[in-house]
């Protein structure tokens, strides 16, 4: 059953009824959506849609339960408590408030134990997407302390050894992805965890690219935060999410302040809410809360481990069909390697904008670039890869399309002569 | 019974318009304030206790009528009640609240029952609360104490 | 034919059809969407949904023409150019991106123009919004500046003379609402702007409660920073735009940084891309743009002339009804004077909560409490206050409706006794 | 022709890979930087002005094979070419990729019409535009010294 996850769901998205025949090889990059999560969503500001948290009325009664109702299921998918899960407009918001609330806490604005001096240490790994480092460099130029980071070798890879050399006594956070968008490597939380608690750092884990596909449980885990992204795992834009514990949550100063997330305010101060309402400032993505709500519903009937039973396997078959084509190479973990099922890859001779561009002539959607990791990218020796990433309704036949579709790049280009 | 009026019974009403147990709660070695921030209402709740018995209470507060009714008659239904039966009635008000009033109340509510209807405006559920959660950090800190 | 816009175009709004009878009249706190708004999303994200702004597909090529055509209508309907427009979440989020912004500077992380120094002034009023108060109490703590305010007297309103006497040679900045949400007050901009300009401030409009409402040019304004929610205008949640003059997002720094916003990223630094892009971290609203862009659209074609010449009629109508009805205290300006379609008043004897739930109960939906806005309310001497806002849809039997009513209030609590 | 093929012609794909004008940018006065940042592809043009003609041109590069024969068939049709004749071209070709394919290239743009059908691609107006860009702020440079 599980290989067959990917025909069986199809029929449920309504984007391959609207391009019969399209290979849609980019969900790493944004997935498409089941029409359940787009009816939910529509079906709610069709009917239900009121003003949320704000005045009495049974309009905004019914419209804060559906709107807390989908907080608890998100927080459940994840393995979150209810008062421990932020909405953010996106992962990269989620990383910014709490670099943000740090950076306020170094300037004295309260939540004196996320306070960082100068000398204290940052640590995060080369292989980051941008939105898991630029906050922290900022976070450093604020602060005094100093940004480090586990450096990756000519596939792309970090290990656990590497980052054991990096940390000390002064490392305050370790800030790291659970996947790598550009690599499939998987990190090894639990170890990474073992050694920020040995040095009394935080762990905050950018699980944009596991929540989706496989399951994840972030108390389990053991991470003080961890972040994700509604559009990443077939729910709508316009909505992230930023786990952290309860006791930390309530002490981090919210750097975003506005309506809806105080107790009492004056002309000269204002008090704050506890977690997870004192993140939440102004107007919240309501409609959207309700769409990924029913997206981790939608998950949940699956089943995570049906999911990733799925995507291990088309994981390996990604890498078996790349590898496979003359000219192309393949970074990330080798072969038969545990990982995820995103594969980025250089043709010999040609850029991956024509990469790309052939491919989408073939109706193949990949994506190209540096894809948020221009780091990584040095390290790989390529400004730009190709990169194909499956998600539930991603196919054998898809990845053979691009299978077929590759090997007649070079020869187009003429890399070959 | 509409919706309304079964909110708003006759005992609220009156409640609300006379309520029992106001007065100057920092008479009393412990006290607590509780605002609701969504609405603005907020009280002031003191009680003394001996032998592990409420024996004085006292409030002041601003708020709606069911906020208001509700720190009256759970003051007139728990003042002189012990640590232990006080904290019993409000875990059940707490339940038949978040039932949203479908947990039948017991009669040991008594007439804060009238509150079973109130339940069903998830957007109220915190002003029928707000006194019982005051009454509840007193007790615990005189626990502590 | 202005007074018939309500009931003309009440076909368009699904809400009505799902609330045969229901009148709402919370507009202020979030509006109804046009189906055409509603399907506008739905449809882009059936179809046409992928990545924006990344990689080469034809199916970003489309998913971003889509999403940077939004932005040209929404800035075109304020009269912004089409850098001058960022998306941000909410309102309070684009007041965030400015006062985080300049926090940074004041920290020394570029946009020098920006930095506050201790002895700076902000400028303020007493009747601000939360979004528009607590953002500035932030941003003085942070830098050292004074936040300073103009006051307001017992009907809520300020005066021009009030605000002269509060700016000094050391404001650096006057932010101010356009229309406030508790009021209805109408700001004098072309007056403060030219305060400003004699003492060399910035000024930042909260135009929430007026772009929905009345013509809007910033331009023509002559303000250096708007701000505006597009669920208060027919749009959806999870969007808010951020105006500003090209020159000045140029340099203000961004507070939030990650993927999409960058140019050139190594371990130890980042350069930003111009605006707007440089404010857009993450994977933006895109279906909201659209839908945003789709209510903008809509406006256009009812023409803003319109929609003003409706709801300044409907402001007296309500003003009158509102007055007429025994034991209730009107707030904001005296009936006559021109002002927006929003009431805020007190009921003799009878807490505001009860009012709201008591309207409730006749299917009338209104916002009660303090409205984000307490120290406003502290001045009018009332925690809390019922508030009825009208917008394109609203009827004279709306408010009708609202008025008989409002008669039974004070009898049905025994206020009257 | 398909999308792919018209986009791809022959000339271009030529001009790729044995593209004409490279050389290094620092020997001229005029140079400049220029940037794609959403797919990395970069360019460094420098020029030599004599009399109001550009007398000189080189660059180096990076990038997909549009940017690049965009950047070699703009070399050999503005190398030697006045001023006032590259601004008008560069406007000319800017104007044609603006409009997504829909305005016909003049006569005077030679090869360069080849872009035309790169117009239609959004996501990559942006690489046949690169060298020009650079060309153009060379030019502004060059009219302000
Ligand atoms: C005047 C005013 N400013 C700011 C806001 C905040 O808008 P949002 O909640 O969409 O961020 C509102 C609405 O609540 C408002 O009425
Ligand atoms: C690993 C990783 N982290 C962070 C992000 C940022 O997510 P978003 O763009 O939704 O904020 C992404 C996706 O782009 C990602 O793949």
């Amino acid at each position: 059953m599980p290989i067959s996850l990917g025909s069986a769901v199809r029929t449920e998205f309504p984007y391959f009824d609207a391009h019969p025949g399209s290979v849609y090889l980019d969900s790493g990059a944004t997935s498409q959506r089941p029409a359940r999560v787009i009816d939910a969503e529509a079906d709610f500001v069709r009917s239900d849609y009121a003003a949320v948290h704000r005045g009495s009325s049974m309009a905004t009664g019914e419209a804060t339960w559906a709107f807390e109702n989908a907080r608890d299921r998100v927080a459940g998918f994840v393995g979150a408590g209810e008062r421990e899960l932020v909405w953010t407009s996106n992962a990269t918001d989620a990383l910014n408030v709490i670099a943000l609330g740090m950076a306020d806490a170094s300037l004295g604005l309260g939540g004196d134990r996320f306070a960082l001096r100068p000398g204290d240490e940052i640590v995060v790994t080369e292989a980051e997407h941008h939105a898991n480092l630029l906050p922290w460099q900022r976070l450093a130029a604020k602060s005094g302390a100093t940004l480090r980071w586990v450096p990756v070798d000519a596939l792309g890879l970090w290990t656990i050894d590497a980052l054991r050399e990096v940390v000390t006594a002064r490392t305050r956070v370790i800030a790291f992805g659970h996947v790598s968008n550009v690599t499939g490597l998987i990190a090894p939380v639990a170890d990474v965890v073992a050694v920020a608690r040995e040095v009394g750092a935080l762990t905050v884990l950018d699980a944009c690219q596991s929540v989706p596909h496989m399951p994840v449980d972030v108390a389990a885990l053991g991470v003080d935060f961890a972040v994700f992204s509604s559009h990443k795992m077939l729910g709508p834009t316009g909505i992230g999410a930023l786990y952290g514990r309860a006791e930390l949550l309530d002490e981090l100063p919210p750097a975003r302040t506005g309506g809806s997330m105080i107790t009492v305010v004056s002309m000269e101060s204002a008090e704050f809410l506890p977690a997870p309402h004192r993140f939440e400032a102004g107007t919240q993505p309501v409609s959207q809360a309700v769409g990924f709500g029913a997206a981790a519903e939608y998950f949940g009937q699956v089943g995570m481990d049906a999911v990733w039973a799925h995507e291990s396997e088309l994981a390996q078959v990604l890498v078996d069909t790349v590898r496979g084509v003359p000219g192309v190479r393949l970074f990330g973990p080798p072969a038969g390697e545990r990982r995820a099922a995103l594969v980025s890859f250089a043709v010999d001779g040609v850029h991956a904008h024509d990469v790309g561009q052939f491919l989408d002539d073939k109706a193949i959607t990949v994506r190209t670039g540096h894809h948020c990791a221009q780091p990584l990218h040095r390290a790989l020796g390529t400004p730009a890869t190709t990169r194909a990433s499956a998600s539930i309704y991603t196919t054998r036949d898809d990845i053979a399309a691009l299978g077929a579709a590759l090997s007649d790049v070079r020869g187009f280009f003429g890399a070959d002569r | 019974m509409s919706g309304l009026e079964g909110m708003y019974q006759e005992l609220i009403l009156d409640h609300a318009r006379t309520p029992e147990g106001k007065g100057d709660p920092s008479l009393h070695p412990f006290t607590h304030h509780e605002l609701n921030p969504s609405c603005g209402d907020e009280i002031t709740l003191g009680i003394s206790v001996d032998d592990g018995r409420i024996s004085g209470l006292a409030w002041e507060g601003d708020g709606c009528s069911i906020s208001m009714s509700s720190a009256s008659i759970m003051s007139e239904l728990l003042d002189g009640a012990t640590r232990e039966d006080a904290l019993a009635r409000i875990g059940e008000f707490r339940e038949m609240m978040r039932s949203r009033g479908k947990v039948d109340p017991p009669d040991a509510l008594g007439d804060a029952a009238a509150f079973r209807n109130t339940a069903k405006y998830v957007m109220r559920i915190k002003c029928a609360m707000l006194a019982w959660v005051a009454l509840e950090a007193d007790l615990k800190a005189s626990l502590a104490a």
